[in-house]
């Protein structure tokens, strides 16, 4: 049971937030210059890391802001979370 | 029946309270202050059980959770529970318990046999057997269940009550003994808000069962002392009977309390049985103890056999003494509290001590009282006979301690109490993913590194320390230094310190007691593990086979496997693994601790979350006309829906008739307000339209409505609705019902994580509108009658919306249709839904208004080939599959889920696709979710060519309709084929366009 | 290989089971094998079985990275079935059913696959279209499927509460549908695998592949270097490891799947009963625990381990269900790490890297599919290149869009 | 024609029908007041501006917190959005107000009184009674006196508000789920 912090909230029981997969990935500016192989692997392709994982959240039973968190998938550890929009941190993990 | 085994004298009894209760049906008496097992064991009950495998009678074994055997039935009917722990049951007025896996009774069982061929019954057998004839295992599976299981599942529903709560704690302390009632003071003397846990009625731990002094005064007077500090402290809350059952992650923590189960099936105070805490400290103080850990001996299985600290805690805590003559067999010290205490008692004690020359001050103690120590000796046999104890042999062991020596001599007895030393209680620690380590000296597992996000500490003898004045003070340490750690001022302070310390001498590192014929190849056995059955014999033998991996022992053998989840018997086995493995126990491993500590019930994981608040029922503004006229709801989600209306005792398929035919005839009327809505402004609203939507949304004028398909990235879809255009930079969204809530997110997750530099807010409005929606030739009449608004073509032309008043409410009124009909949809503020509603109703009653339900509503929109998402489209169906490439920009650049398209397998021409059906037999409707085939086979397989996703008797079409997605659909129109029925048969159909209704004006 | 029947037993109940031969025996990994199978699940070991046993391959290494059988095999709540609604997916599940129904004889060893009956619940209008799709597509796949009227449910679980928060409205009963018992397929498939000559080399990780010219020559390990001429991976939860490992990535994600036991009772349900509208899927072992599944976090984990508001999900519907298990306890909950696709099949693939082989992706419901995914993935492996009924399943799918999308179709889990 | 007026009108949610309950903890619906949601960008001057002037108040800019001016509440429920209840009667108005005065700035004011319904529980248990429900942590040093969260009760998104005084606590809710919390409030009274 995780403890997230919502960047605007503050800490809040996970039960107040949903995962939804991988951060950092763009959607193609320019979808018909990809090839089918390039189009699927955006699309369906995923890092799916053992250990630390770059991943979005939202706060959807509090400000229903989406957000993204750094997280180790072993340890279930939270490193950070940051607001959308902001790179991704550096983590030592 | 008198209390024979009842001490004069001791205990936190309260001895004026005299309770009658009943073991398979014989009554007994008891003190209020007892549990099952001690009532008991004071009227001389020792056999209460029969075990799982060889159904060996089984007696009482420790005083606490870490019961093996005492397993009950509780009580009968809807109160009735299974696997009761005698020892924890606390005793009521009137309780009913009775043995379990036993036929005809407990002390003859008929499945005792399993005990006879249990030489044909090692670990794993059933591997081995049962193969031949195939067929037969069934057969044999059958008597296998029977054999097998314990108690007995109540079958009447429950008639209790459960509670749930969740807490908030800067320390947590589980365990109230020494150590954590220190830590509750000194945690609690810094202002910081404390909760003490502890699963025992009475909080002082394992000092309930001690002589020992504090501070010179017996050790209950220091914990009364202790519990009314904390009682003075606002913020410390104190838990009893509460167990700690699971510890997750970032010190999330779950306890059970007991609220009321001890006062019996009729309390009068009513109130929850059960309350399940969910917790959340910043601090995790354990002090959760020790169990002691047996010896295992030849037999040592037997009723009448007890673990030395249980017999304390009988002696001291619950003034019981469970035997006149007792054995005790020791490997360390600490068992001789035990001696001393029953010999103070009045019993006759005898000490078996498997060391050599064994010393020390307690031994000394025993020694001047008179109790005989039988040196460097073990119990070889045990003589229980018609259900009693009657005396043990003993011999003197080998050099190694491998092998007895010289001739057995009795020793009469009716009492055996076994100690092995002690078990740090580290399951709460390492479920919480702390790392264990061992400790070669203590031969046991303590708390090592913490996980990352449990922080806390540990303290006592959870971490292997025994003496009480240490305890004491790591308790003190632990307390403050949490305190600490969550932000409060704290020191640990020498308070209860004048302890006097009792000095033990070394352990003899030796579990496995020899008998007389090698361990597992005789007829006595050694049972390492009580509640499964599970034999020193099944260890080797699993060993021998491969099996080596402690895990795989622990399947294999079904070790720790049962409800007692080897408490006393995991350390046992693992030393047994690691003697033939000749490696040392790190090296063998542990088994993973996973919730709960002690099982947890059903009843209070649900909590209130039971019955009408297991999920909402979410219900429109409208819903109490629907309730006052009959209507038979649809679950959509989490909406209640009114599928149908039937009148005079119709039957649902009338009543859907009756409402098509109305609905086209005249006038119908709908309750559309569980549809998804969604207010989205601003100046890039089009460009979001434009992006989540097949179709262009650029040139929509304000006041016109479009409807638009929504497709993931894969590019199939997966809503669709009406979209309004408010004002140039606002629109009305609307979705369906089960969509709503996807749809939201669909966008939110757009503009929030790709594209948060568009200008453009989304909110949802769902709730806020009720919508009654008219259609049908006479629908424009009806509404005249209650607007001053022209609805005619050109002042109100199709797919429009106009704001103005209906029945005096102020109204959005859009001109668009699911019923092909002229249909005008009223949303109104949800606070005027019925108002408005009961308005139509009244209004309409000249053109025989008639209310139709969500079925109705099915086969209205397929008379006009209008789809269901959902329905007629299953996650894997593109707009082009619908045949709706007319809904497909080619022009306005990229969409979601567009580049999808061009793959190849979403290129292929023959795709399923949506096509009409209609049956040879207009009079048939198909079952929905047939297949449709090429040509009935006399057998399948058969290939399959699509299936029916809407199947409907249209009266207004006047003969059965059906659409499927049907494989190169689209050029089958015309063709004739086969659609195949459950029963075999099959059914002609002719595949068609899906709109079966021309007329209709819209 | 001793054989096991009711007379060895006998024979060795005399000397007190003293010479029994190991199930299975540890050896020291070779320098080279024919083929190297990464993961000692039941899928692994099941394709060394049959690689030894139908494609005379038996030089071959199962290497496990900690016990045979630890992973989702060992965890998993042994629903069996092959009721599917896609013919790719029928073809492959119901190849595995019809192995399932002799393995014990085959493999001489009892896995206890008892076909005890398994119930769909529907409980709502889109329910009853799921399930009457799904239950003819079934039969004509000529694979037995009936319909149930609510009535008929309560005739086989007569303590169910059809009234429920969505009543019961009809189920589909697959008669064939049961359990097995998960631990004895790992150590049957391991044993008579063994017995063919197949090295099962447990406590090994697999850390790296050697590859050349895009070519797979081996595995480097925890215990050295093993060269192989291919290479097989079924490691379930880790494939996305593996495939890093290996320069690519897959359409998958790995998110922790619970499941709960109760205490023992004796037996009060005779078959399996799965509802998806009511997340509840329970039966009850041979041992007499309720085995139940319950639902997954939707965030990646590696930990093995859930939240507890999946558990207290889980049992709300259980006991809204059962209301008569209410006062039935949970003695024991965990978590396994499902490799899930998004259209909720499995991979059966040629890889980027030649001769690397991968199956994996079978999500929350592999355990079914066994000996028929060994047994077809083991053909493909000795082909050289993708067996029929395994073909369907390419990872490449997700590039031409031809899903098999049981999870869309269906949204029924295990 | 008929004419049917907005004040004898039912309200929306089903709890309505339900009295009130007094005892030592009492529960009631509130009456429906008005209620905007609105959007729009804090770091924006003229937008902070324009709402300051038309609710005559300081705009709250951090999550959670709250303003109040007469029967007027404004909460402040993210970055990018705040939340306003009141009077029903000067809702249209207060939006009309808010729109022109913010004519030119990107934001967006939609009216969701009939959205949400208001819940009063209050007594010396409504903070346990509350613990049933929501994981957020209420004790009074942490969740003081006129703070506000949005957080969870069961199955139902709340948004929480303790008043300045005494034990009260209004949650707002959307009303389908009212019935819900009601029931749901009803039961833990009952487990006290
Ligand atoms: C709680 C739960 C309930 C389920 N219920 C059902 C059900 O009822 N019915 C059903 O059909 N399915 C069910 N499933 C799914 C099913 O368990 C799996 O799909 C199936 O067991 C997968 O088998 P496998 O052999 O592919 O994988 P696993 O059994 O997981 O085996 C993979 C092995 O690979 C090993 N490995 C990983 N990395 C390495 C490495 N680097 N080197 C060497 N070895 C490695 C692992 O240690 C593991 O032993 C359930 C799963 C879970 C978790
Ligand atoms: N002589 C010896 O060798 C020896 C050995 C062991 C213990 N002891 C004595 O025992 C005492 C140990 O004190 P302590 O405070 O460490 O332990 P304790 O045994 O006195 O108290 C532990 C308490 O934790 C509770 N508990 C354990 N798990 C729990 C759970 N999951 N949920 C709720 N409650 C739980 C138990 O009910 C118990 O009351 C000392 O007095 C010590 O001298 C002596
Ligand atoms: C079908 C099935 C039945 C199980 N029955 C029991 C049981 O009766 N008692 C028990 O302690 N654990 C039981 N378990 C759980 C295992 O002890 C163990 O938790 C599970 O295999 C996961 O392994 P882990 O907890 O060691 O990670 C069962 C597991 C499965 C898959
Ligand atoms: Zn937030």
């Amino acid at each position: 049971m995780l403890l997230i912090e919502c960047p605007w909230c503050g800490l809040r029981d996970q039960t107040e937030f949903h995962c939804h997969g991988e951060a950092h990935i763009t959607r193609p500016l320019d979808p018909d210059s990809l090839s089918d192989e390039e189009w699927g692997s955006y699309v369906f392709f995923r890092n799916n890391p053992k250990g630390l994982h770059y991943e979005r959240w939202e706060h959807s039973h509090g400000c229903r802001r989406w957000f993204n968190a750094a997280r180790d998938t072993v340890t279930d550890h939270v490193y950070a979370t940051y607001k959308p929009g902001v790179a991704k941190p550096e983590i030592e993990s | 029946m008198s209390q024979d085994y009842r001490r004069d004298k001791g205990g936190q009894l309260n001895r004026s309270k005299t309770l009658r209760f009943w073991y398979d049906n014989k009554g007994y008496e008891g003190y209020q202050g007892d549990t099952l097992a001690s009532a008991l064991l004071a009227n001389g009950v020792h056999l209460v059980g029969r075990s799982f495998k060889y159904h060996r009678p089984r007696g009482i074994y420790s005083a606490g959770s870490e019961e093996p055997n005492a397993l009950v039935q509780l009580e009968s009917g809807a109160h009735t529970e299974p696997n009761r722990r005698a020892t924890e049951v606390e005793l009521y007025e009137g309780l009913s318990a009775s043995s379990q896996n036993c036929w005809p009774s407990v002390g003859f069982d008929i499945g005792a046999i399993n005990s006879k061929i249990s030489r044909l019954l090692p670990a794993g057998f059933y591997y081995k057997t049962f193969m031949w004839p195939g067929a037969l295992w069934t057969t044999y599976e059958k008597f296998i269940r029977k054999a097998a299981g314990l108690g007995k599942s109540p079958t009447e529903i429950d008639p209790d009550s459960y509670d749930k709560i969740h807490a908030h704690c800067d320390v947590l302390i589980v365990g109230a003994g020494p150590a954590g009632l220190q830590a509750a003071l000194h945690a609690g003397r810094s202002g910081a808000r404390v909760m003490l846990i502890d699963e025992k009625p009475m909080f002082g731990g394992s000092l309930l069962a001690d002589s020992a002094l504090i501070d010179g005064a017996p050790a209950d007077q220091w914990v009364t002392k202790v519990i009314n500090e904390l009682k003075q402290m606002r913020e410390v809350t104190r838990l009893t009977r509460t167990t700690v059952t699971g510890y997750y992650d970032y010190n999330f923590v779950v306890a059970n309390e007991r609220v009321n189960e001890h006062l019996g099936p009729n309390r009068k105070a009513g109130g929850p049985k059960e309350r399940l805490w969910k917790i959340r400290a910043r601090q995790v103080v354990l002090a959760t103890g020790a169990i002691e850990r047996p010896l295992v001996f030849a037999d040592s299985d037997r009723p009448g056999i007890m673990l030395a600290h249980a017999l304390r805690t009988y002696v001291n805590h619950y003034g019981v003494l469970p035997g006149n003559r007792i054995v005790l067999i020791t490997n360390n010290d600490s068992a001789y509290h035990s001696a001393l205490d029953a010999h103070a008692a009045g019993a006759m004690v005898e000490v078996i001590d498997v060391r050599r020359n064994p010393s020390g001050s307690l031994l000394d103690t025993a020694r001047e009282q008179g109790i005989h120590i039988h040196e460097n000796s073990t119990i070889s046999a045990v003589d229980y006979r018609r259900g009693k104890l009657r005396g043990i042999e003993v011999m003197q062991l080998s050099d190694d301690g491998k092998a007895v020596r010289g001739v057995p001599s009795d020793l009469r007895c009716d009492l055996v109490a076994v100690s092995g030393g002690w078990t740090p209680t580290v399951h709460l620690f390492s479920q919480g993913k702390g790392k264990l380590k061992f400790l070669d000296d203590e031969h046991c597992y303590v708390p090592g590194e913490r996980a990352v996000n449990n922080k806390g500490f540990e303290a006592g003898s959870c971490k292997a320390t025994w003496s009480l004045p240490e305890c004491l003070k790591e308790g003190a340490i632990a307390g403050a230094s949490a305190a600490s750690a969550a932000g409060f001022e704290s020191t640990a302070t020498e308070d209860a310190s004048g302890t006097e310390e009792s000095v033990y001498g070394p352990a003899r590192a030796l579990w496995i007691l020899p008998t007389d014929h090698p361990v597992g190849r005789g007829p006595k056995k050694h049972f390492h593990e009580l509640h499964n059955d599970s034999t020193v014999a099944d260890i080797a033998l699993a060993a021998r086979e491969g099996f080596v991996s402690i895990e795989h022992l622990k399947r294999y053998t079904t070790t720790g496997m049962g409800t007692d989840q080897g408490k006393t018997s995991n350390l046992n086995a693992l030393t047994v693994m690691s003697e033939i493995r000749d490696v040392p126990i790190p090296e063998v491993g542990t088994t993973t601790f996973r919730p709960p500590f002690t099982p947890l019930s059903f009843g209070s994981i649900v909590g209130h979350d039971r019955r009408e608040l297991f999920v909402q029922k979410r219900k429109t503004a409208i819903h109490p006309w629907h309730d006052r006229n009959n209507a038979v709801y649809e679950d959509v989600g989490d909406w209640k829906r009114p599928y149908y209306f039937p009148q005079h005792g119709e039957s649902m398929h009338d009543a859907v008739q009756r409402e098509c035919l109305a609905a086209r005839a005249s006038a119908g009327i709908v309750d559309a307000s569980t549809l998804g809505k969604i207010d989205i402004q601003g100046p890039d609203a089009r460009r979001l339209l434009n992006m989540v939507y097949t179709n262009a949304w650029s040139k929509l004028a304000p006041g016109r409505c479009r409807y638009g398909l929504m497709l993931n990235e894969h590019g199939m879809v997966f809503d669709d609705g009406v979209t309004t255009c408010l004002a140039e930079n606002h629109f009305h969204m609307t979705t369906t019902t089960g969509g709503a809530a996807r749809v939201m997110g669909w966008l939110e997750e757009w503009l929030q994580t790709e594209w948060p530099q568009w200008q453009v807010y989304c909110t949802s409005v769902t709730e806020q509108w009720a919508v009654a929606s008219i259609t049908g030739p006479n629908a424009g009449k009806l509404l005249s009658t209650l607007c001053d608004q022209p609805l005619d073509d050109e002042s109100f032309p199709f797919m429009s919306m106009q704001s103005f008043n209906v029945a005096g409410i102020p109204a959005r009124v859009f001109r668009i249709s699911f019923t092909g009909d002229l249909t005008f949809e009223i949303n109104v503020p949800a606070r005027y839904g019925l108002a408005l509603w009961e308005a139509l109703m009244k209004a309409g009653r000249q053109y025989d208004i008639c209310p139709y339900g969500t079925e109705a509503m099915h086969i209205l929109r397929a008379e006009k080939g209008f789809i269901i998402v959902g329905q007629d489209t299953d996650g894997t169906v593109t707009p082009l599959d619908l045949g709706m490439d007319w809904i497909v920009s080619k022009t306005k650049g990229d969409f979601l889920g567009r580049r999808s398209f061009t793959r190849s397998d979403t290129t292929r021409s023959d795709r399923k696709q949506l096509v009409g059906l209609l049956t040879e037999d207009p009079s048939f409707v198909l079952p929905e979710g047939v297949h449709v085939v090429e040509k009935l086979k006399d057998k399948p397989p058969m290939t399959m060519l699509g299936h029916v996703t809407s199947s409907y008797m249209s009266p207004n079409v006047g003969r059965s309709i059906a659409m499927a997605l049907l494989k190169d659909g689209f050029n089958r129109k015309g063709s004739t084929l086969e659609v195949s029925l459950m029963d075999g048969s099959s059914h002609k159909v002719t595949v068609t366009d899906p709109v079966f209704l021309k007329s209709g004006s819209e | 290989m001793n054989r096991y029947s009711i007379f060895s037993l006998l024979r060795n109940s005399v000397n007190y089971h003293q010479d029994w031969q190991r199930a299975w025996r540890s050896p020291d990994p070779k320098r080279e094998y024919d083929v190297v199978i990464v993961g000692g699940g039941g899928h692994g070991l099941a394709t060394a079985y049959y690689l030894a046993k139908e494609c005379g391959i038996s030089n071959v290494a199962v290497i496990e990275k900690g016990w045979i059988g630890g992973g989702n095999t060992g965890r998993n709540t042994t629903i069996v079935r092959s009721n599917y609604l896609y013919d790719e997916s029928a073809g492959i599940y119901e190849h595995a059913l019809k192995l399932w129904e002799n393995l014990s004889q085959d493999l001489n060893y009892n896995v206890m696959f008892s076909p005890r009956g398994l119930l769909h619940l529907a409980h709502n209008v889109h329910d009853m279209q799921e399930i009457g799709r799904r239950g003819n597509a079934i039969r004509l796949n000529g694979i037995d499927s009936q319909f149930l009227t609510p009535a008929q449910v309560k005739e086989m679980v007569p303590f169910i509460n059809l009234e429920c928060r969505y009543p019961v409205m009809g189920a589909l009963l697959q008669p064939r549908g049961g359990t097995a018992r998960h631990d004895a397929v790992a150590w049957g498939y391991a044993r008579a695998a063994d017995a063919m000559g197949v090295d099962i080399i447990q406590n090994c990780e697999v850390q790296g592949f050697k590859i050349e010219n895009n070519t797979v020559t081996g595995v480097e390990t925890s215990r050295g270097s093993i060269s192989a001429k291919k290479v097989g991976c079924v490691v379930a939860g880790h494939c996305s490891v593996l495939a890093d490992m290996a320069g690519f990535r897959l359409p998958i994600e790995s998110v922790p799947l619970q499941a709960l036991v109760s205490e023992p009772i004796k037996p009060i349900l005779d078959c399996v009963v799965m509802s998806g509208s009511v997340h509840a899927y329970i039966s009850q072992s041979d041992k007499g625990e309720l085995v139940i599944g319950a639902g997954s976090d939707l965030y990646n984990s590696y930990s093995q381990r859930g939240s507890f508001d999946v558990i207290e999900a889980t049992v709300g519907p259980v006991v809204e269900l059962y209301p008569i298990f209410s006062r039935m306890k949970m003695l024991r909950q965990w978590g396994g790490i499902v490799d899930v696709t998004v259209d909720r099949s499995p991979i059966l693939t040629k890889t980027p890297v030649n001769n690397m082989f991968f199956n994996c992706g079978w999500g929350t419901g592999g355990f079914k599919a066994t000996p028929g995914s060994g047994n077809v993935f083991a053909h493909s492996i000795a082909r050289g290149d993708m067996h029929p009924i395994a073909e369907p399943f390419s990872m490449y799918r997700f590039i031409s869009g031809a899903l098999i999308d049981e999870g869309a179709a269906a949204a029924v889990a295990h | 024609m008929t004419n049917t007026t907005a004040k004898d009108l039912p309200r929306t949610s089903s709890c309505y029908a339900r009295s009130a309950i007094e005892g030592t903890n009492s529960l009631r619906e509130m009456d429906l007041n008005g209620k905007l949601n609105i959007r729009g960008d804090a770091s924006e001057q003229k937008f902070v501006d324009g709402m300051s002037q038309v609710l005559e108040m300081d705009l709250p800019i951090s999550a959670n917190s709250v303003n109040e001016r007469g029967s007027q509440r404004l909460y402040c429920l993210g970055p990018d959005e705040w939340f306003l209840h009141c009077n029903l009667k000067s809702t249209d108005s207060l939006a009309q107000n808010l729109r022109e005065k913010l004519a030119g700035v990107h934001c967006a004011v939609t009216e969701v009184s009939d959205y949400y319904t208001v819940l009063r529980l209050s007594g010396p248990d409504a903070e346990g009674l509350l613990r049933r429900g929501t994981p957020l942590d209420l004790h009074h040093g942490v969740f003081k006196h006129d703070h506000t969260a949005q957080t969870r009760f069961g199955h139902a998104s709340i948004l929480l508000h303790k008043l300045a005084e005494g034990e009260a606590w209004d949650i707002q809710v959307r009303w389908t789920y009212a019935e819900y919390l009601w029931d749901y409030l009803v039961s833990a009274m009952r487990s006290l």
